[in-house]
């Protein structure tokens, strides 16, 4: 269990290296809100992994079990909000870069970058 | 009207002034010439109504508005002050005039605008005399800095604005990089910047710090022009000549010595500062100031420059004088101001009143020019022999006392300097006069001219009767002065 | 009867943010710009009252859904926070009362009601951040406001906004997601999210690393929002395509949120409970500001563009409210809040005097307003007013700043002596860069293709001249900026131990 | 048995992360998104979080790829460079994945009862839960209620989002290139014409809307509520506006209406606030908007959980729209 634990935070810090190599690297706008979202997923993990509790179910109390383990809520209903709040990001991004698309013909920030300095 | 309300209206007058000016100019040019005369003589009689309180030894104060804990915005009348106000309000009324035959004989443009501005910077000279703190008083420096600035780039043209830039960017420069931090340092220390006899930073400060600090203020206040903060008021010779007359010898020029003055006096206390050896480097650096400026003065063509020159130097010679630190040399700091004031004006009025009547504005061309201007070559003379310090003019009672202050504290240094910036004051203007009167006609220019309009011969007149007057008639003024050295304790 | 003056705090965020809904639905569309400046000057009046409130020493904490804190959420308004509110909504409700001639022609009749839709989000998401006493409910206020001003800054003419707003969208969540990070780490180790009980609770953390790595990433994420030298890559292009107004609201409020929110962070949670935080924290910020002030504003100095000069003085701005800060002391805090105030007037009234500029020039160029200010006199008279005030000419605004920052400087020792010689040349450029501009407006000579055909229209030329009245106002009269100031900065201090 | 099962969902959602950087097909990067969002999903599964994973699938899975895939059909589908800045961007994330490594050495052991997180403010929530609230799901109470105001504020991120989509889009495209006519027919028709495709979505929409509704009012007993019904809900429109084109789609919910949802939901949830308010509580306090605090409660939760899936159906269907019916040029 220690070792999925750390394993988990590991998975974690990989993911957040992946998302964020993409975001700074990459030129392509798209790949950058790909990237963006795995980034954020990563955090996703973190939360919910801290929420864990031994032995524990969802938090969802039912009649008649006594004495039942709950994993944390808290840290669930955060995600939740985080997740939307990501999704919410994501589309205004894709908006973005469409009408990028629109106005410069390319979606590389490369290529952007070279179309404004003319 | 109490004291205090004739303080607030002596500061409200120009700016309500301005405005009268910008309403009367929709009537038309007479109206706005007689709002500014109304206006300055209003001034004058409001500032010299205080007069005799002061010479009963009173001091009037009002306090504005608290800015800051500790920092307020107050005013207060005290002998400094008050001979700056009164040199400055009277010599107004005199300039407008002066103006008037100046602006229209030579068809400046802007003319309302040139009235207005000249009404807000005297406005801030006024707030400068009358500062009670260091606060006020940077405020109002400020301000006259701002509001000359149009004055200065009055004629527009690219190289008007280069040397009003210059004007502005070393005044500012200057202001904000070290005096600001001067006048805070101050505050930091003292918790007061109140000015107050005796000063406020014995005991507060001591070693290489009081001459730092003394650095920051001197240099800070660039209107002082102590070199080699002393390129701006070259600079502003671009601008038409009354704005140099009454701004760039008298007005501008003189709140830079009058700060510098202000604070040795008040905020440092001349006893402590005499005590304190990091803050000697002051004498030499303006008995270089005044050497070195008469020695380029001397090398002008251009008659305008070699009287900013001339300007630069004796401005120094008042700090010099000021920073002899014995009463006898405040007293002639003091005295020296309104003497140079008067007859620096003079001048002034004599040069623009040569360029109105012929354009001429180099000295090798004043060849013979007394015979076709008598009045104006007279009054120059005049002035001149003050500069130099020859009864019976003004120029002499200031020298009087400043060399007696020399003596006084035996300090051989600025004896030197006073006899040797004589001779070079005698180097430069002696020749004007000689070609002046004495040498023939140049036939190759145009010389078809006679004086100057009226209102400028008149203005010229007056101080040069003042400049004479000031010879016999300085009684009033050495008490007054007396006060700031017996104030100490 | 119910006493609203109770619900302030909520009001203060609720307002805003349900009027952005109604805005949407409302037909015909004219009114949506006046359901935008109604809403505005309202939560601009309970801005005005929960200051009130401060000032008579009333303590303003709300519980959301009445459920206790640390459980629920809980609003609460102190000095600091009625002073950001202050600047937020004001700037708001000026820059909407100016805007709606130069909107106009910015963004097409259609586009308007989710346009001023997305600006009374953007006013909810920037109050509902001070007014927020609870660390995640931050995070999502701090995403509306986000998400809201890529939208306002999208709806600029040049196509470039574009690319601005993308950079800006993936910086700003970058910053968003380790403000969320870091929130999580002390989450993970306090269990808790509320901001005082996190205070109280960090003490009893045995091992500090992951405190420290949070109070790494959410130091960074919020110094990415801020746009903190050398962060700070995002705003300038946002701000020089965003529309006119646009810039002149976020200009004015947007970084000075994010500032307030490392403030608080660092003073009442990192700094009473991590060893020697106050050490690290001065040592990080303090060369970071000093050389946002030199760097930047020397970048001004050489940019041609109005909007971009000015952007990039924010930049240095931003240096001047963390150098006082990163001073760890009553004076420099002060220093700092005064500032946010003072900063957030002279720069909203000198990008209102560029929306006049813009009624009438096309493309702000110095050498497009050569001699401008012969046909907008009143507009070139404001904008060296406000001008002054960003230089710290006295009677403005700018200056009590720089006062403060000085005298707050002086109280360090030869520390201070550097940072005042600092302070000192970047006041200097800012004089040369106004003064480039004033020069060129003033003294250039009129090119007759692009020189502007006359005065900009009364409605926004007033509301900038109140603008720049106000710079003049608050430099003689700067007791209530002050007041909240110190009284901010000595509740920051009380938690450093 | 299960920490393997984990260690596999965690390695393989790695792998999927690397192949989702390394491959310049976008069209297979958005895919493998999907997949690493289902992964994510399952995992969170094993975690407890029925809720979050449910969410994660419907939203991350589901909703993004579609807002993907559209948006790839007007930019392209192909990265032209690889990558630009690769130094600066390994040393940013070198040193920030070292200083999170660096922090998990002091992290509580995963799942450890004792840690701090779920000693202080978890407890009180699932204590106070069924004696003030009520209802079963946890999550949903304090998602709804306790931090009512967050879910709040997240209602009006998702508007946000929605809005400045519209804004965007709203703008008209600079030049019109490209054959409009073929391509606003092909659209217009949607796969009208493979049969198989229409048969199985027609079968399968009612279906889809029916989990919708009951993830929707079901959400206070289980995992569910108006965020994952709203986006399931618009994925059944998504759906039928596939098979049956653009225009038909918008024909059953017309634009003016998916603003009104938008804006609507917004306000209903609000409204519940503003009526507490009124009612003489605190905003948000549902205790009394009935005679008995908890029926209130109940109902509180209910409104307010429709206005969120009011809104996030509205937005996510005015944004696929917006996508959908922009032409490539």
């Amino acid at each position: 269990m220690e070792l999925l634990g750390l394993y988990h935070y590991w998975v974690f810090a990989i993911l957040l290296m992946i998302g964020f190599y993409a975001v700074i690297a990459k030129s392509n706008l798209i790949k950058k809100l790909i990237g963006l979202s795995i980034f954020q997923s990563a955090v996703f993990l973190l939360y919910i992994t801290m929420g864990k509790v031994d032995g524990g179910t969802a938090p969802i109390i039912q009649a008649g079990v006594e004495n039942a383990v709950f994993s944390n809520p808290l840290p669930q209903v955060l995600i939740l909000t985080a997740i939307v709040v990501g999704i919410s990001t994501t589309a205004l991004g894709l908006g973005i870069v469409v009408r990028i698309k629109e106005e410069y013909g390319s979606i590389e920030e490369s290529d952007i970058q070279e179309i404004d300095r003319r | 009207m109490s004291s205090s309300t004739a303080i607030l209206v002596a500061l409200a007058l120009p700016l309500v002034g301005a405005l009268g000016i910008a309403l009367a100019a929709r009537i038309g040019n007479n109206v706005r010439e007689g709002v500014t005369l109304l206006t300055a003589s209003a001034l004058a009689w409001t500032v010299w109504g205080l007069l005799p309180e002061l010479m009963a030894g009173g001091r009037p104060a009002v306090s504005l508005a608290e800015v800051l804990p500790g920092v307020e915005i107050a005013f207060s009348v005290e002998p400094l002050g008050m001979l700056f106000a009164a040199l400055a309000s009277l010599l107004w009324i005199v300039n407008s005039i002066y103006s008037i035959g100046y602006m229209r004989g030579n068809r400046e443009s802007h003319q309302t605008r040139f009235y207005i501005f000249f009404a807000i910077a005297l406005g801030a000279t006024m707030g400068i005399a009358f500062a009670d703190n260091l606060f006020t008083l940077f405020l109002f420096y400020e301000l006259l800095t701002l509001s000359t600035y149009p004055l200065v780039a009055h004629k527009g043209d690219a190289k008007t604005v280069q040397s009003a830039r210059t004007y502005l960017g070393i005044l500012l420069t200057t202001s904000i990089g070290l005096l600001l931090p001067a006048i805070i340092w101050t505050y930091f220390v003292a918790g007061t910047g109140t000015f107050t006899a005796g000063g406020i930073l014995a005991g507060k400060l001591e070693g290489p710090a009081v001459g730092l600090l003394l650095g920051l203020f001197v240099f800070g206040i660039g209107k002082a022009a102590v070199m080699p903060v002393h390129r701006w008021l070259p600079a502003a010779m671009v601008a038409p000549t009354p704005v140099s007359a009454l701004l760039h010898a008298v007005a501008v020029v003189k709140a830079g010595v009058f700060t510098v003055t202000k604070v040795i006096v008040y905020i440092f206390g001349i006893d402590f500062l005499f005590a304190e050896p990091s803050g000697g480097w002051l004498l030499y650096v303006t008995a270089f100031t005044v050497i070195a400026a008469s020695v380029v003065a001397l090398r002008q063509s251009n008659l305008k420059r070699m009287l900013a020159y001339s300007t630069i130097g004796q401005l120094s010679f008042v700090l010099m004088a000021a920073a002899i630190l014995k009463p006898l040399a405040e007293i002639g700091a003091a005295v020296h101001m309104v003497a140079h004031a008067f007859g620096k004006i003079t001048l002034f009025f004599a040069a623009g009143a040569i360029y109105t009547a012929s354009k001429k504005t180099e000295i090798f061309q004043l060849r013979g020019i007394g015979h076709r201007m008598p009045w104006t070559m007279t009054a120059f003379t005049i002035g001149a022999l003050s500069m130099i310090g020859v009864p019976p003019t003004g120029g002499f009672v200031s020298k009087w006392y400043i060399l007696a202050g020399a003596f006084q504290a035996e300090n051989y240094i600025a004896i030197a300097t006073i006899v040797l910036s004589t001779a070079l004051n005698a180097a430069y203007f002696l020749p004007i006069i000689y070609l002046a009167w004495f040498a023939p006609e140049d036939k190759t220019l145009q010389n078809e001219h006679g004086e100057a309009p009226f209102a400028a011969v008149l203005a010229l007149t007056i101080t040069a009767a003042l400049t004479l007057a000031f010879f016999f008639f300085n009684g009033p003024l050495v008490l007054l002065e007396a006060q700031i050295v017996q104030a100490t304790p | 009867m119910i006493d609203w003056s109770v619900h302030l705090p909520a009001l203060q965020v609720i307002v805003p943010m349900l009027s952005a809904p109604l805005a949407l639905l409302l037909r015909p569309r004219g009114l949506a710009w006046a359901a935008a400046v109604a809403a505005s000057l309202f939560s601009f009046a309970i801005a005005i009252m929960l200051t009130i409130g401060v000032l008579a020493g009333r303590n303003f904490n709300y519980q959301m859904g009445n459920w206790p804190a640390p459980y629920g959420i809980e609003l609460g308004v102190d000095a600091f926070s009625a002073l950001v509110l202050l600047v937020i909504t004001g700037a708001s409700s000026l820059a909407l009362l100016a805007g709606r001639r130069s909107l106009d022609s910015d963004i097409e009749e259609e586009r308007q009601p989710l346009f001023y839709a997305a600006w009374l989000l953007a006013l909810a998401g920037l109050v509902g951040i001070p007014v927020a006493a609870d660390a995640f409910n931050i995070f999502v206020f701090m995403e509306i406001s986000s998400l809201a001003s890529y939208v306002l800054i999208a709806g600029g003419r040049d196509r470039r906004a574009l690319p601005a707003v993308f950079k800006y969208l993936m910086m700003g969540t970058i910053g968003a997601t380790f403000y969320l990070i870091g929130i999580g780490l002390i989450y993970l180790m306090t269990g808790t999210l509320n901001l005082a009980d996190m205070e109280l609770r960090i003490h009893e953390v045995a091992d500090q690393k992951p405190i420290l790595v949070a109070a790494g990433f959410i130091t960074i994420g919020l110094a990415l929002k801020a746009a903190v030298f050398p962060l700070h890559v995002w705003l300038p292009n946002a701000y020089t395509y965003a529309p006119n107004v646009v810039t002149v609201f976020l200009a004015a409020c947007a970084t000075k949120v994010s500032l307030y929110l490392l403030l608080r962070f660092d003073f009442f949670v990192f700094q009473p409970n991590l060893v020697g935080h106050d050490v690290q924290f001065s040592y990080f910020l303090m060369p970071l500001a000093v050389l946002a002030i030199l760097i930047a504003s020397c970048v001004a100095l050489f940019e041609k563009n109005l909007k971009r000069l000015f952007a990039y003085s924010s930049v240095a701005q931003i240096g001047y409210i963390l150098l006082g800060a990163s001073l760890v002391s009553v004076a420099g805090l002060t220093a700092s809040v005064v500032h946010i105030f003072n900063h957030a007037l002279a720069k909203g009234a000198l990008f209102l005097a560029i929306a006049c500029l813009a009624t009438r020039v096309s493309g702000l160029r110095l050498e497009n307003i050569s001699g401008a200010a012969q046909r907008m006199p009143w507009t070139m008279g404001a904008f060296a007013l406000a001008g002054f005030s960003l230089v710290g000419i006295p009677g403005t605004t700018g200056f009590i700043s720089k006062w403060y920052l000085i005298s707050a400087a002086f109280a360090e020792g030869s520390i201070g002596v550097a940072l005042i010689v600092a302070i000192v040349i970047s006041s200097l450029i800012a004089l040369a860069y106004v003064w480039r501009v004033l020069e060129a407006a003033y003294f250039g000579d009129i090119n007759v293709n692009t020189a502007p055909a006359g005065e900009a229209p009364a409605g926004i030329l007033t509301v900038t001249w109140i603008a720049a009245l106000a710079n003049l106002y608050f430099g003689l009269a700067p007791s209530l900026p002050v007041t909240l100031a110190s009284s901010a900065a000595e509740s920051l201090l009380r938690h450093v131990p | 048995m299960i920490v393997l099962f984990g260690v596999f969902l965690l390695s393989l959602m790695v792998i999927t992360a690397l192949a989702i950087v390394r491959t310049q097909h976008l069209f297979v990067a958005v895919i493998l998104t999907g997949i690493f969002s289902l992964l994510m999903a399952a995992n969170f599964f094993l975690l407890d979080a029925a809720d979050v994973a449910l969410t994660e699938a419907a939203i991350g899975a589901g909703i993004s790829t579609v807002l993907f895939l559209s948006a790839l059909a007007l930019t392209g589908e192909h990265e032209s460079v690889r990558s630009s800045n690769r130094i600066l961007a390994l040393s940013v994330v070198a040193v920030t994945t070292l200083i999170v490594i660096y922090a998990t050495f002091d992290k509580p052991r995963f799942g450890d009862p004792l840690a701090p997180v779920h000693q202080h403010v978890s407890p009180w929530y699932l204590e106070t839960t069924p004696e003030a609230i009520d209802i079963p799901n946890v999550v949903t109470a304090v998602l709804a209620s306790f931090r009512g105001y967050d879910t709040l504020g997240e209602v009006f991120v998702v508007f946000t989002a929605g809005i400045g989509v519209l804004f965007l889009f709203g703008a008209r495209p600079p030049r019109n290139s490209g054959s409009p006519g073929t391509r606003a027919a092909e659209q217009g028709l949607g796969l009208r014409h493979y049969l198989i495709p229409r048969v199985v979505g027609r079968l399968l929409i009612p279906f889809i809307l029916l989990f919708g509704f009951y993830v929707q009012f079901h959400g206070d007993y289980g995992p569910g509520g108006g965020f994952q019904a709203g986006a399931i809900i618009a994925a059944a429109v998504i759906l039928y506006a596939l098979l049956e084109g653009e225009a038909q789609a918008l024909r059953v919910i017309p634009h003016k209406l998916l603003i009104g949802l938008m804006a609507g939901g917004a306000l209903l949830y609000g409204g519940v606030g503003v009526a507490s308010l009124l009612l003489g509580g605190n905003f948000l306090d549902y205790s009394v908007l009935a005679a008995d605090p908890v029926a209130g409660q109940h109902r509180g939760i209910l409104l307010i959980e429709a206005g969120v899936g009011i809104t996030v159906t509205g937005v996510l269907l005015s944004v696929f729209h917006a996508f959908a019916g922009r032409r490539r040029r």
